[in-house]
């Protein structure tokens, strides 16, 4: 037992409050905006220079003018606006984005992130991971708790410390998984917590799998 | 002073030599100014340093100048959409400097704004900032980033008047704006080349002091690079999301 | 979340306090936020740093706050129009750090873009670069100046919306747009209140997520400081310059 | 026998090419705009944030939003653009103008130019001067050859070194007084070269009334 991708989502979507301006990553925390309550207003930040982002567009009604930063096909808002990349990135390295919501490779019990580059694989590059989580006030990783790898063992994937090369260093302020919950003390010393755990999911379990230390505080 | 040019290859006449500097405005396919991509293409010169946020797909975009291997490094954030490109980059025929997204956005923004260098908490303590300078201000660490100026920036416009004011629709503005700032010459492809006092003067995004020449690009069909849609009757339907 | 208050006062609720810094937008009385600078008035707080290109003039625009002697301190380019400053100022009861007005405005844009610090050749080996560190890039000499964050910014506009997207109008919009992005709080005041869809999202200059709370202003007359003609018939007639 | 207002302002129109984008100062530089020849295209840049000023408004068509850098009311042109002060000064700053022309208080023979404060009197601050000679391509002074003293006698503008603080440091190109035109060699070793007289004017008058060295090669 453990929580869905959609679970996780629906567990992130618990990070909104009304009024916020949002950045979601591709894969998981694309999910979330499915799970913004009724009457809460969100709105999507889109690095690639949009507020205001709408669904998926109609068939045939596809914009090639107006893409996501996964290079998707989506829509506008009434509330909408467009701007240039240096003005978005302004928006999200002067700290005006509420919350990022993004996915991992490994997390520190520091903060520390990685998720843009594996040695010795292709780089594709960072894109604008780097300066979403340098920038917005909390950051939270959605991730698997642990990697599966080729030969079928696991690896942790919170850690003492990242051994992937980092994307920002004291950044990250939650991680939800597939088992539960953390928060991170990333400026301070009070290190990672366990918070949360996911339905059917032990403590004994979470301690076999999490590397990194923790304090546990289950609400 | 004429601004106004026939097409793609003669707004580039005179302004292409090997080795050069050339910022490419767009994101993904978004935005791009293919036609003038395709003329530099056409023209065969190579050993080009290329600033572009991506480097296109195979034969669309930048991709067209990786096909002909024109381009000797590219500074970029994002290239994942390229087999060619990777080819090039795994065989060691290609050089890539990465830039975090907002850097580069805004190193090419104090090019064009005069600012030799300014300071940035992205990428702090990570391979990016090795090598560089680094400083302390109110407890918080920064990386000092230059500012980035080419020989040549071609950036793609929806609307363009014959003094070179642009406008650009929806999210094909991106890089397009900082790039035309910050290259010794800009040219730039518009969909709608129209007169003087058509373009609402509070509404231009780019002052017409930036462009050197612009030309008229037929209507074609722009390139999708991810097709995502809903269903009518669709209630939920996630917005996508993505860093790249 | 309702960003719509009622007025100037209302708006301002809960914002202010001695010693606090707030940014004003404008440039002379042009795009001046005048009815929440009276708010501020009326509400007594003291000891302010003002950053704002210009102090108004007697009894218009910040004039009103030195007035009342609520300014400690002020930061700006240029403040030639003020008979109560002079005094103030000559009498030593007000401060003044005047920025070179590019630097001002780029210090504003470092503060709301999340940059603590840039590089500009303005004002190297003069009285404004001292104290200042200063660094070489390519052979030239470059002074480091830094980001500005209000904890209050005001400004004026022409439209927004509920959601708080501002449009300006012609030379008002100057300083306005910076500051908004500036400040741990921005309050607009808008000549004109409308429902969200109502802008076209190609051209809004500020977007809402800047914009703490919104308030209508009635259309008043505006105030003009220069007011300089041609009679119809003049052939020929000197567009004014400046440098303040 | 000297130049006037207008002549200098006519003299320093010649500096004008097609195409070009000025920035004009206050008093004698606002002048030049009357000069430009018939057929040449050149932007007047307002430094408050407009590119394509036009001229005065007719009586009873001021519009208070529409300014210059001087505070005067004016009038926009078909090819009139507006922006922020930021991006005014990211055009003036990243040598985007060709040409700035502006009044001065004192120039030294090295291109150092002071023109925003006297020490003792009310300061009322730089404005963009600083930013227009430190970033504009080519600076144009246009000033009276000496100044006027209250006791009648006459001080030298054209220094060895400026005695008032300095607005910029090896700023200035040309200067054009009611005696004659000089050029600077800001960034090499040339120093001040005096290239033409006024009419009626003598290089013996000019001699007497300059501080600063200067080569004479006049054309």
């Amino acid at each position: 037992m453990a929580w869905t991708r959609e679970q996780m989502a629906e567990r992130a979507a618990k990070e909104l409050k009304d009024g916020f301006y949002v950045n979601l990553g591709i894969g998981i925390p694309t999910l979330v905006s499915n799970y913004i309550p009724d009457g809460m207003t969100v709105q999507l930040q889109s690095e690639n220079g949009m507020l205001g982002m709408g669904p998926f567009p109609y068939e045939g009604e596809e914009d090639p003018d107006l893409i996501n930063a996964g290079k998707q096909t989506i829509t506008a808002l009434p509330t909408t606006s467009y701007f240039t990349s240096a003005d978005s990135f302004g928006m999200i390295r002067g700290g005006h984005i509420n919350l990022s919501i993004l996915g991992a490779m490994q997390v520190a019990e520091n903060g520390d992130l990685a998720n843009w580059m594996i040695p010795g694989k292709m780089v594709k590059g960072m894109g604008g991971a780097m300066d979403l989580v340098a920038g917005v006030k909390k950051v939270v990783v959605v991730m698997e708790h642990v990697a599966k790898n080729k030969d079928g063992s696991e690896s942790a994937k919170l850690l003492k410390s990242c051994d992937l090369p980092l994307t920002g260093t004291r950044v990250v302020d939650m991680v939800i998984t597939d088992l539960g919950v953390f928060t991170i003390d990333k400026e301070g010393t009070g290190g990672m917590t366990l918070v949360e755990l996911a339905d059917g999911v032990t403590e004994d379990e979470i301690k076999g799998k999490t590397e990194g230390a923790y304090t546990v505080a289950l609400r | 002073m004429k601004k106004v040019y026939p097409d793609p290859k003669a707004s580039l006449e005179g302004l292409l030599r090997d080795g050069m500097t050339i910022m490419a405005g767009g994101f993904g396919l978004c935005g791009i100014p293919d036609e003038l991509i395709a003329a530099i293409q056409a023209s065969g010169v190579k050993d080009l340093t290329v600033v572009s946020n991506n480097a296109g797909i195979d034969g669309v975009g930048l991709g067209k100048l990786l096909e002909t291997r024109q381009v000797k490094k590219m500074i970029s954030s994002y290239v994942g959409e390229n087999k060619e490109f990777a080819r090039q980059f795994l065989g060691g025929e290609l050089e890539i400097e990465f830039n975090p997204q907002g850097t580069l956005a805004e190193r090419i923004r104090a090019g064009g704004a005069g600012i030799p260098a300014f300071y940035t908490k992205t990428g702090y303590g990570t391979q990016v900032a090795e090598g560089k300078e680094t400083k302390e201000f109110d407890g918080h660490h920064y990386v000092m980033e230059r500012g980035l100026f080419a020989d040549l920036a071609i950036v793609h416009a929806w609307k363009g008047d014959t003094e070179g004011n642009l406008v650009y629709r929806k999210t094909a503005r991106n890089f397009n704006p900082m790039m035309a700032t910050a290259a010794a010459v800009t040219v730039a492809q518009v969909e709608q080349l129209v007169q003087p006092g058509e373009l609402d003067a509070d509404h231009i995004h780019t002052p017409g002091i930036f462009i050197k020449r612009i030309i008229h690009v037929p209507v074609r069909e722009k390139r999708i690079e991810q097709r995502t849609v809903r269903k009518r009757g669709d209630a939920a339907a996630a917005a996508g999301g993505g860093t790249h």
